[in-house]
Formats: C-alpha cells, structure tokens, sequence
C-alpha cells in the first residue's frame, strides 16, 4: 500500500516528466509510424541507427540544458563550447598526446568555459542570455583566431575514432555513451540533493536562499555539468567526422533549447522533464531524416521543421492536460 | 586516357594521381540511375551549378535516365545537415553522390562509408579537397580565382605607381584562405600595389555596404576595391555609388553574379571572375556518365580554369550561361 | 529561585535599510520552554529581527549567543546549524515542489552518513515523516503529490509550520504564522506551542493579533520604531496596554461606529452558481451596506466575490446592479459595471513592486487620466490627495510601492479601487497582516465609502473583524449559503458554528 | 516646487530608463571618445553618419523588442521577418506596384506575422521563446521557397531608393525614419495606457489581469508592433541595397535582444530603458565600424565584440549602481 503510494508519489513528483513529456512522445510516436509507412526504408535498422546517432549530439547538451532552463536560466554558449573543446582534443591529438587524455582535457576546457558563465551568472549577475551570448561569440571568434578558419583533420586514430564511431555489439558507442549520461543526470536530476535545490531554484530563488541553499554554488555547478557535457558532444562529433571543424554546432543553442522546450520543460523553470528532453532530441533528428528519406523539396525543410516544433509544443500541452485531468 | 574530349577545358595540370581507395568504375545497366546532389547551401551559385547539372541530364535523356535528389542544408556550415543527407542516401543506395564540402576534410568518415558501400563520390566547389575515398573532384582551384583577380589588377595597375587596394573577405574558413593565398601570390611580387585594408563581410551584401564604408572612412584614397564574393562587391557598390566614387574605384569582383556582368557594362565594377559554375554542373553529370554508365575511369581532379571579364571582353559572355535551358528550347 | 536557562540572548542588535533605521540597539533574551511574543505596528522592525536571527538579513551591529556561546549568522544555514528555525511572513516555499519536498528542503534525508549534494534520498523515509507531521501533529489531510503552488494560501502556511516544526529545531521563530489560518487552524497552533514548550523549546511568537499573542506568551516585547520600548510579563498586559505602548498612545475604539445602511438593494444576486464553486447563492446588497462573508477555506466564499468581479463567472443564477441585470463575464465588464475588487494577496495580486505609488494608485482608473497621453501631473496630485487622506506613509508619489510597509500597501491598494469610483466594492481578507492601527485605518476608510451609498462586500476569516465591520454576515459551507446573520446579534461561535455545522452532522450520521 | 518634485517622480518612475541607461551611455561615450583617439577619421561627420545608418536596422526592431521584453517576452522571430517583408517589398516593386503600395504591404505583412506570433503566445499559450523561435525557421523557409535562394534585385524606382538611401538635408531619410519611430515608441511607452499596460504585464501579470488589463489583447499588440517596425527595418534595408536578400537579417534576433539588455531593459520585464535600447544598437554599430576603421584582424573581431557586449552590461550595472545610491 504505502509501496504503491510511493509509486504514485514518484509519479506525482515527476509529473512534469511524465505529464509534459507525454504529450511529445505521442507526437514522436505518431511521426516515426507515419514516416514508417510513408517511406518502408524508414524503419530499417540500419536508417533507425543513423537518427539516433544523429540525435546525440543535440541530445547529449540538452540533458545539460534541461538543468538549466529548470533553474530558470538559459546557456546559448553550448554550441561555440562544442566546437572549442572538439578543436582542443583534435589539436592535442594531432600533436601526440594519448586519445584519453586529450578527450580529458577537451572535457576539462568545456567545464571550465561552464564555470566562467556560472560565475559571471552568479557572481557578477550579469544576465544569463547575455553572459552566454557574448560568451557564445567570444568562443567562436578564439576558435577563429586559433584555426584561421581552418578545420584539424586527420584523427586517424583508432581508439579516438571509438568514442564517434565504434559499435558495442548493435549500439553505437556515441548512443552507448548518450544513454549512460542521461541515467547520469536523471539520478542527479530527481534522486539527489542537487537536483532538488536545481528545481528550488528555479521555482523560488527567494526561497531557496532563505532556506540556505547555496544558490551561486548550484549555478555554477549547473553552467559547469552543461560545459562538460557540450564538450562530451564535441568529442563524439569531432571523433565522428573525424575532424574539428571550426564551424561546427553552429544554431546548437536553439536547437537544444527547442528539444528542451518541446519535452515539456517549462523556460519559468522549477520543472524539467529529462525524458521529454530526450524525446525532443530525437523528434528533431526524426523530422530531418524523414525530410530526406521522402527527398521533400530542400526549399520545404525548414517550413516543415518549425511547423512540427509548433506542433510538438501544441501536442505537449495538450498531452499534458490530458495527464492533468 | 585523353580526358579533354569528355571535359571540354579542364586542366590536366591540375590532376592527381588516384589513391586506390576510390569506389571503382561501373557500368550500371538499371535507369534511372538516382544522383544525390548536396551543395553546402542554395544560392545564387549553386544554382548555376544546377543549371547546369540539370541541363547536361537533359542531354543524357533527362529524368528517365537519371533521377536527381536535390537536398542543401540550411546555411552554408551545416555540415551536419549534409551528414543526415548522406547517410540517408546511404541507405537508400543511390547510385552516385555529387557532394559539395564547406570546408577541409568535412564528412570524411561519411564519404568513406559511401565508398564502402560501392557508392561513388563526386566532390564539387570544394575548397581543400584531401580525403582519399572520393572519385573526383569538379570544378576549379579557388587559389586560381585569387590569382585571376590579382592578375587584373597586376595588367591594369602594375605601373600606375602606388596602388591603394582595400579588400572584402568573406568569413574566416577555407574559401577565403585559398582565394587569398592566390591573390596574395601575385601581388606581392608588385611592391607598388599595397592592400591597405582587408576586412570580412560574410560573403553577403549587407555587410559589403557597412564594411566598405567603414574601410572608406579610413582609407578615403583607395583605388581598388577588391571582393572574394560578389555580393559583397555589389554591396561596396553601393557604399561607392552614395558617394560619387562608382567607376572612380576599381572593384574587382568574384564569380561574375548577373548583376555584376551588368555592372562591368555599365562600368560600375572593373572586372569579376566566372567560376564556371555551370560548367562544373556538366562536368559533374559528364563525370557520372563516364563513371557510373560507362564504367570508365575519370581524372582525380577535373578543374576548369576561371575567365576574368571586364568591359573588354564582357561582350562575348552569353547570358544563358546564367539559367536552365530547357532541352526542348535549345 | 533557580534561574531559567538562557535558550537564546541578543544584545545591542542594529539594522539600517539606507535611510531607514529598521533596527536600533534591540537587547532581549529567551529561555528554553519560553514562548516569547514580539508585537509592534507595521514596520516596526518584527521581521527584520526575526529575520536577522534566521540569517536572512545581517546585523550591522550586536551579538547573538545561543545556549550561552556567542554564534555569527551570515547565512540561513548557520541560522539552521544554530538550531533556530523560522516561519516567514511571507512565505518561503516552492510552488513546483510538494508538500513533502517543501517541508523536507534543505533538510532531504539521504543514503550514507555526510550529506552530500551527490547522495540518493530516501523518498519513502520522508514521505512518512512529512504524512506523520501533517497528519498527527497538524492533523489535516493535504494532496502530498500535487505541487503546492496548486494549495490555497492557509495549506501552504500549513506547509510552511510543518517545515518548521521538521527542522526540530531548539528555538522556534513564527512570523505572523495566523494571518492566513482559519479559527481551528489556529486553535490547533496554540496547542502545538504548548507542546513546543513542554518539550523545553523556545517560541518567538510575532503578530498583529494581540489577545493571540497575550493567551499564547509568557513574555511580550513591544517593538517601536525599531527600538524596544517594553519587556513584560504577559500576565502584567492587556490589550490596550499593549497597543498603548506600540503606538506610543491610545487607539480610539478599533470599529467607527455603523450607520444604518439604505432600503434599496444596490447588488441582487439570485441563484448564483458554478459546479464545483458554490451554488444557487441569493442575496441582497443594500446601498451604504457593508457585507460579511465567512466560511472555511473552500467554503466557496473566494470563487464567489470573484464570480462577482467576473473573473471566472457562473453557470447558472443572475446578477442585478441597481435592479437592472448585468451580465459579468469578464472582469473588464464588471469593472464597466462599477464593481470593484480587492484581492487577498497583496504581494502577488496586488501591487506592481517596482512601481511608484503614484502608479499604483492609478493602474486601474488609466482612462480617467485623459484620452491618449496620461495627464501625469493629475495623477501626482490625486496621489498625493490620497497619502494625505488615508495617512499613507511614503516617501511621496513617486516612491516605489515595494518599499512601502503591508500596510501602507494595503491603503494604496484600496484607494485604486475607491479612485474608479465603484458602486460595489468586493474586499478579500483586507487586513491581513496589517497592524492595528492601520486595521483602524482601513475600517474607517470602508466605513466611510459605505457612508458614501456603496455598498461592500467583505470576505475574512477574521469573525471579530465581520461582526464589528458589517451590518450583515452570510456564512458559506460547502459551496451554500449555510444562512446570512445579523452582526449585532451574531457571535464568533454562531458563525463558526453555521460554517461547520453540516461536519457536526456529518460525524454524528457517519 | 511641485513642478520640480514632478520632475523627480518622472524620474523616478524612469528610474530603468535613466538608472539602467546610464551605464551603457557611459560605456558608449567612453568608447567614441577611445575610438576618436585611435583614429582621427572615426569622428568625422561622414562617419558618425555612416554609424548611424548601419545602426538603424537593428536599431528600429530593437524598439519594439523593448517593449516585448518590458513585456516578460522574447521575440526572435525579427531576422527573418526583416527578409520576408523586405522580399515582399521588391517583389511588388518588381511587379510594378507603387513604391508606397509596395511598402504598405510589406508593413502589413510584417504586422500580420507579429499578430501570429502574439496569438500563438497569448491564446494558445505556447511559450514566447518557442512560438517566435518556429517562426523564425518557418519564415526563413518560406523565403528559400519563394526565392529558391536568388536575390530580388534591380530595384531601380528613385522613389523607393529615397527610403534608405535619401538625405533630409544632412540628415539620412533612414536614421530621421528612426528617430521619428523612436520618439512614437517612446511615446507609447511612457506617454499611454498602452505603455503603462505593457510594463504592468511585465512587472506582475496576475496583478495586471486583476486590475482589468486585456492581457492578450497588450500582448498581441506589442508582438504586431513589433513584426511591424522589423518590416520598416526590412524596408530601409532592402532600399538600401537595392535588393532583397534571403539571408538578410540572420542573427539579428541577438544582436537586437543584445542591444536591448545592453540598453538596460531587464529580461524579467516591468521596466524599459528606450533610451538604452538606442544606446545599445549604436554601440554595436560603433565597435564593429571601429574594428573595420582600425583594420583589427579578422579572426579578433568576434572576440572582441563578444568582450564589449559583456563589458557594456557590467558597465551598466555600475552605471545604475551609481543612480541608486
Ligand atoms: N528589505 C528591506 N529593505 C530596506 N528596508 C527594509 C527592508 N525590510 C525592512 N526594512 C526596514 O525595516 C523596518 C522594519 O521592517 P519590518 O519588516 O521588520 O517591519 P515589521 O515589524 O515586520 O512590520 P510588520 O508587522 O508589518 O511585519 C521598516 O520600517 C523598513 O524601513
Ligand atoms: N525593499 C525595501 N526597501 C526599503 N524599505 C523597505 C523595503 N521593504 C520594506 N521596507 C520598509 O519596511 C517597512 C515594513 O516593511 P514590511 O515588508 O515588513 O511590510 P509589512 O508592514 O511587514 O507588511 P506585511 O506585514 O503585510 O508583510 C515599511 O515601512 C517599508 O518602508
Ligand atoms: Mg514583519
Ligand atoms: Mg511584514
């Protein structure tokens, strides 16, 4: 009995979750079938794979943003973050160092990047959107400054070119690693401390100062996990296409945010729904297959995408009121 | 193998020997035969490039002999659009892919896949072409538009005393990199011809406008406005007209955009350079054909040379190389 | 005679907010099982202390010993280390959160020894706890799962004592913890306190409910301006004592006399109703009437003054202004029709912070300052109409309205709506949290509006305030009107009665 | 007396206006004044005018983004309606239409996007940052459809030439377009209902329905408004070049929320700095004129307008510390 109302409890608890997820996964749901018997290549294993790989990069960020926007705040950096610390692992590559430690301090450099937003967010309290635009632009013109423009290419290196492209049994390796980040931040997210004071925050700021939560310390830590993991992403592209382009995750911080958004995670903050957010992810890498699958009109592709963002967010609502009532 | 008779103009200084890793030629009996064609964009350009892929498809027998799949991303450096398209066409084994890289060793890993699952892959207005999977690479040597733009400037200008040139680049990245690399290599051997400013603007018109001010403001005695782009030379057009200066300073432009052959007839722009983008159209759908439906083998690199015209020569350029021509009508 | 041991000692503690000097050189202290009671008017300086003692604001200047060692609070958590533990005024909680992980915040139970950010919680564990402090101590019943921005205002105060009491802390700060409770709530409160202090901890009890505080306390310090001007016994006190030496003066009496209101009803409501709300609800509002409206929480006494104001209308029943039948379906159109509305929460409903007095004043009555351009010079000068009127201490118009105690908030407020002119005026709880002097105030500014022909509507939860306010109280139960009393002749127990007699049926049918 | 004690509640009650403001008007002067030093050139009248007509097009948008913001919104739909209707106008143009024919219904077209956009926000409730983010894509996509990529060009009629590019004596037609729009906005802002209502929504939108504010009906103005001042911008651009381009106004929708914040008008609404938003669009135009003026390299400039913007706003909070004391 009390077991069961435990259940219900963590139901309830998640409702957001589950309630503001709901809505997308029926909307991933009715478009993966619909695409499925549009185009019979859609379903195949092998194209099934592909979206998946293509959703974790987006993915991967957007577990840290879903932090984020759940504590009220907002990171536009994250795409400019990927393509630094993808360049720094690349570099480092290039110059010899061993696969693991340059991935270690491509990590280390996205988190750092997440520390210096944290701090001029909670420290300085300058504006989250502007801290992380003018860091967003800053990062990208280093990497100008560094590569002239110029990608680093030849990551001929097996172990490396693991982490983007390796397969453990049927799983892609960068799919693999997808799924243990998100248990990851799921546990933080709703079984710790930490996730709790993330969701105070952005339900009550006041508040949660007053009952002596260390606000700036959950910030900075927030903006940190999101540095990290904008850097993971990076190391799984750049080992994907195994070059560093300068250029790459251009638009990422909109496209993260969407899938954030359309997983039913509300931008007032104080909720989050992680598996929405993943469902967002997928959705979007779904609709871009599907577009190219089909051979839509290339002229038709972004129409298409912004109508099925409005109508993911439209579904979700309603998904969600469905679970409310 | 002569390759000038199947590819009227390329330069066969320009080819390099082949890596072996390539997919290998084959003569597929199957119509139509699907060809996936992704620039890195669709502009202006590339849809002269289209022109012309579209219209030597016409001369092959049009649709019924190959189906063209037309996919761009959403801007120029969504280079991971174009890894969603490829790996799409991947699975649906389409018969050849026609790929234009943004950048340096982009989609590698992607274009090796292709190869290993027997798909051939053309590479087309790709700057730094230096993966060893794909068959050939179409169109010309960025560096040589440089050097054209450059040689211009050097026969027109070379003893006409001290030169002030002012240049509009366009985003930092391979493109520009190569065009300058080019053009620096000329004009560096004439001391009277000094770059007094080199400024980006983003390859588009708006920033053209702005950025030749602002280097007009600064350097109010420049005689020569050079562009990698020629939206950004009809931006800094504009920038000139407003002040009396259109004609006064030389600009050199890039590509020859229609509205920069008009301008050299009105005398607006010195010069500009044609690409020969919808040369490389053809060349991309006679590459196919030798490849695909032939079975025979095709140069590494097939790179036609650009032309410089200004109002010498401008004449003799025929506007229809701007547009699709269809079979019926020609 | 052995003396007590010293729970809690403050000495020569002082606070300024830019010019305001909120605190001045305030020494007291507290003995373990003392309930101690901290009154003085609105802005005196109650909070501030409290909140210096919970480490929400720090001192610039004096000393905080607990259980005889000198302690620094910087911060709540040291506040929390210290073992003091309060309840703030305006409440601190979570509206995403629920009940359970407001009342366990900051204070999770986890997996392992340390604490960590990082270590697992025990849901279960603090589920039962939370179920056992809301159910045996606070005995009510609340939805654990909804999140409890979904609550009404006095299960969130609940929410808020219950974290409190988790805290077990040794020394317990309640910062006007009643405003918002209804009668057995609050009966239910006291008992709790005294278990408090048979359990040897220490209460500091501040509100503005002085018999309250007199029956709850040992001791009663009296805030003024900031500085302590009394420390007694409360056996030593009474009413008028106190307010005496809050005010620094003696208050005339706290209701003006009534006047007899006109025969013609101004508002005829017939039949009201709204499934789930309240139904078939008739009554007459007569000019120069003042209404009462009781009944518990969820009675439906809320849902119906704002059916009134159109902010969310009824199914079924009609509305007659001045015998002529108006349609409210939306709040611009009861606006249209002269009606006019108060809400309850001032903070979140009522003011726009940042903003000037002035443009408080004025928010609702726009129109009235010309037809484009606003006429900013008559608004400064109705403002200033107003503060001199309704004695609205400010620094003038264009002070903004945040930095205005309650209630002088509250008066601003009420003159918004009295500056459009309304034929009815519905007030929601309208002085809640306010002092007694500015009680008075607001009395006789909704006396005097009644004189003036309007007729009032007031929903409270305070039965002394509607019997000396209103000529005639409606009590609501379950959505009906349970009946309509006749305030000379009703009593605090009549309409607790009439507002929770069908439970008494209830229980004895069940 | 009361005259001057009037003065001091106007300025009180444009406390942000004045107090948020100052910082970046510091900021901006001390910049000119740095500029003017490095580079005698930078303070000519040529130049200042320059700056200020490559400042209106941000500029003009921005004024209404500030009101969206004073509004608790976000629109970053305004780059892409700058390219639609700015298309709108030379394809009608280019058909023949009057120049004044055309440009209404290019106007009307950019209020009829802000209308969707403030429906979509105020009535069907999806969140601000989602309903405009779709529209931003969708739009963008229309114009490849329409355009297929080309721009409109041969935009010859004098007429129409006048709106971006004509004089009113010394001044250019576009910044005295600006300056009139301006003083509307501000107008509006400070002067009406409207404005008063605008900011209520901001500061406490519970409160602002209580007091009878048609909220959707505030919100879908301002949202119109401000598809109607990004058409005006696409207007004077597309003059300004004589052609439509499909790409015009990429990325505007930060540079705009940049100048705004900059300007001192904070993202969680109740208060407007107009003067700042002005403020803050000229800073942008003056950094990136600076760095061309001083012919900064390249791969610096990012990094350097990324520097300043994060200055500016520091700057601002001492600026409006400085008023508050
Ligand atoms: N946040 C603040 N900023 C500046 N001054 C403040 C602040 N809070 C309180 N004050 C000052 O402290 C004084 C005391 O305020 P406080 O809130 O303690 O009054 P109070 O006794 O709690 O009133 P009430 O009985 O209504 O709760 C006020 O007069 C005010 O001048
Ligand atoms: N942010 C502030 N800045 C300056 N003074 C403030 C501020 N907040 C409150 N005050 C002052 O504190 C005094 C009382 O403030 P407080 O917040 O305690 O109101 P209040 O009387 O407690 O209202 P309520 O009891 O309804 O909460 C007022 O005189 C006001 O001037
Ligand atoms: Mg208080
Ligand atoms: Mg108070």
């Amino acid at each position: 009995m009390s077991a069961q109302t435990l259940g219900v409890k963590s139901l309830g608890s998640r409702f957001k979750l589950s309630g503001g997820g709901s809505g997308i996964l029926i909307a991933l749901i009715v478009l993966i079938a619909a695409l499925g018997l549009a185009s019979p290549r859609f379903l195949s294993l092998g194209n099934l794979t592909d979206i998946t790989r293509q959703a974790v990069f987006v993915a991967i960020i957007a577990f840290g943003a879903t932090l984020v926007i759940a504590m009220r705040g907002i990171d536009l950096s994250v795409g400019s973050t990927l393509a630094f610390t993808g360049l720094i692992a690349a570099d480092l590559m290039n110059r010899g160092f061993n696969p693991f430690a340059s991935v270690a301090a491509s990590l280390a450099a996205g988190t750092l990047i997440g520390i210096v937003n944290g701090v001029l967010v909670a420290k300085v309290k300058i504006a989250d959107f502007i801290v992380t635009m003018a860091m967003m632009v800053m990062t990208r013109g280093l990497i100008m400054v560094y590569t002239e423009g110029i990608p680093l290419t030849g990551l001929s290196n097996p172990t490396f070119q693991m982490f983007g492209q390796g397969f453990v049994w049927l799983v892609p390796m960068p799919v693999l690693i997808t799924i243990v980040t998100f248990l990851a931040i799921y546990f933080l997210l709703y079984q710790t401390r930490f996730g709790r004071y993330t969701l105070s925050i952005g339900s009550n700021p006041e508040a949660a100062r007053l009952v002596g939560i260390r606000i700036d310390h959950i910030k900075i830590t927030v903006y940190a996990l999101t540095g990290f993991l904008a850097a993971l992403s990076g190391v799984l592209l750049t080992s994907r296409l195994e070059a560093a382009m300068p250029e790459a995750g251009e638009g990422y911080e909109l496209d993260v945010i969407a899938a954030v958004v359309m997983g039913g995670t509300s931008l007032a903050g104080g909720k989050a729904s992680l598996l929405g957010t993943a469902a967002g992810a997928i959705l979007m890498a779904v609709v871009r297959n599907g577009l190219n699958i089909l051979n839509v009109n290339t002229f038709w592709h972004q129409v298409v995408i912004g109508a099925i963002i409005l109508m993911a967010v439209c579904a979700d609502k309603f998904g969600g009121r469905l679970k409310e009532a | 193998a002569d390759y000038g008779a199947a590819f009227p103009g390329i330069l066969l200084d320009k080819v390099i020997p082949a890596t072996g890793k390539e997919a290998k030629p084959q003569a597929k009996a199957h119509r139509p035969l699907k060809v996936g064609f992704l620039p890195t964009a669709m502009d202006t350009y590339y849809q002269r490039v289209l022109a012309g892929v579209k219209e030597e498809i016409d001369r092959l027998g049009g649709p019924s002999t190959i189906q063209l799949l037309v996919q761009a991303p959403k801007s120029q450096s969504a280079t991971d659009d174009q890894v969603r398209t490829m790996e799409a066409w991947i699975n649906e084994h389409v018969d050849a892919i026609a790929v234009a890289l943004y950048n340096e060793g982009a989609l590698e890993p992607l274009i090796r896949r292709a190869t290993e699952a027997g798909i051939p892959v053309f590479l087309f207005n790709s700057p730094v072409a230096d993966d060893p999977y794909y068959v050939s690479d179409i169109g010309y040597d960025q560096s040589d538009g440089g050097r054209a733009q450059a040689q211009w400037i050097v026969d027109h200008y070379k003893d006409k005393g001290e030169v002030k040139i002012a240049i509009l680049e366009g985003l930092p990245g391979p493109h520009t990199a190569q065009r300058m690399k080019g053009f620096n290599e000329i004009i560096s051997k004439y001391p009277n011809l000094k770059i007094v400013a080199k400024q980006p603007a983003g390859w588009v018109r708006a920033q053209g406008l702005s950025v030749t001010e602002n280097m007009l403001t600064a350097h109010p005695d420049i005689d020569i406005l050079v562009a990698l782009y020629d939206e950004m030379a009809l931006g800094g057009l504009q920038a000139l007209k407003a002040r009396k200066l259109n004609g006064k300073i030389a600009i050199v432009g890039y590509e020859n955009m229609k509205e920069a052959n008009d301008a050299i007839k009105v005398g607006d722009f010195a010069a500009t350079v044609d690409t020969g983008a919808k040369e490389e159209g053809r060349n991309i759908v006679r590459a196919v054909e030798q490849f695909v439906m032939k079975g025979e083998g095709v140069p590494k690199k097939i790179f036609v040379a650009p032309k410089t015209y200004d109002a010498s020569n401008i004449g003799t350029f025929d506007p229809s190389d701007y547009i699709y021509v269809a079979k019926s009508t020609k | 005679m052995a003396k007590p041991e010293q729970a809690l000692k403050i000495t020569g503690v002082g606070k300024r907010f830019g010019a305001t000097n909120a605190l001045f050189n305030v020494s007291m202290n507290l003995a373990k099982g003392e309930v101690l009671g901290l009154v003085g008017e609105n802005g005196a300086g109650k909070s501030t202390l409290m909140k210096i003692l919970a480490g929400a604001h720090v001192p610039d200047q004096g000393e905080v010993e607990v259980n005889g060692v000198h302690v620094d609070i910087r911060e709540p958590a040291d506040a929390q280390r210290a073992g003091i533990s309060i309840i703030y005024q305006e409440l601190s909680l979570f509206p995403d959160l629920n009940a359970v992980e407001n009342i366990f915040i900051g204070r999770e139970i986890s997996i392992g020894t340390s604490p960590r950010l990082t270590s697992p919680l025990r849901k279960k564990a603090m589920r039962d706890s939370a179920q056992q402090i809301l159910n045996k101590v606070l005995n009510v019943e609340l939805d654990l799962d909804c999140p409890i921005g979904a609550l009404t205002l006095a299960q969130r105060q609940i929410v808020e004592i219950a974290r409190a009491l988790n805290s077990n802390a040794n020394i317990l700060i309640m910062d006007e913890p009643t405003e918002a409770l209804e009668k057995a709530e609050r009966e239910r409160l006291v008992r709790i306190i005294n278990d408090l202090k048979r359990a040897g901890k220490s209460v500091i009890y501040v509100s503005h409910k002085l018999d309250e505080v007199l029956t709850i306390c040992d001791r009663v310090i009296v805030l003024r301006d900031g500085a302590c001007v009394a420390d007694l016994p409360a056996s030593a006190l009474d009413v008028s004592k106190v307010i005496g030496l809050m005010i620094g003066g003696s208050l005339g009496k706290q209701f003006p006399a009534k006047t007899s209101p006109g025969v013609n009803p101004i508002l005829r409501v017939e039949g009201l109703s709204r499934k789930g709300a309240f139904q078939d609800i008739c009554f007459n509002l007569h000019e120069g009437e003042i209404l009462g409206l009781a009944g518990l929480e969820g009675s439906g006494k809320s849902p119906l003054v704002r059916a009134l104001f159109g902010d969310g209308t009824a199914d079924a029943g009609n509305i007659f202004l001045k015998g002529k039948p108006v349609a409210i379906d939306s709040i611009s159109s009861a606006m249209r029709s002269g009606i006019a509305f108060l809400p309850a929460e001032r903070k979140t409903q009522g003011i726009f912070a940042e903003h000037s007095v002035g443009w408080n004043l004025t928010a609702s009555s726009l129109p009235k300052l010309g037809g484009i351009r606003l006429n900013q010079g008559a608004e400064r000068s109705w403002c200033i109409k107003y503060i001199k009127e309704m004695g609205i201490k400010s620094e003038g118009p264009h002070q903004p309205i945040g930095r205005l105690s309650g209630g002088n908030q509250q008066k601003v407020l009420l003159a918004r709506w009295l500056l459009t002119e309304p034929e009815v005026i519905l007030l929601e709880e309208p002085t809640r949290g306010i002092d007694i002097k500015a009680k008075a105030d607001v009395y006789q500014l909704i006396v005097a509006s009644s004189r003036m022909g309007k007729g009032v509507i007031v929903v409270s939860s305070d039965s002394t305030e509607l019997i000396g306010l209103c000529h005639r109280i409606l009590v609501m139960f379950e959505g009906e009107a349970a009946g309509i009393l006749d305030a000379s002749s009703a009593s605090e127990e009549t309409i607790a009665s009439l507002s929770i007699q069908r439970t008494y049926e209830g229980t004895r049918g069940g």
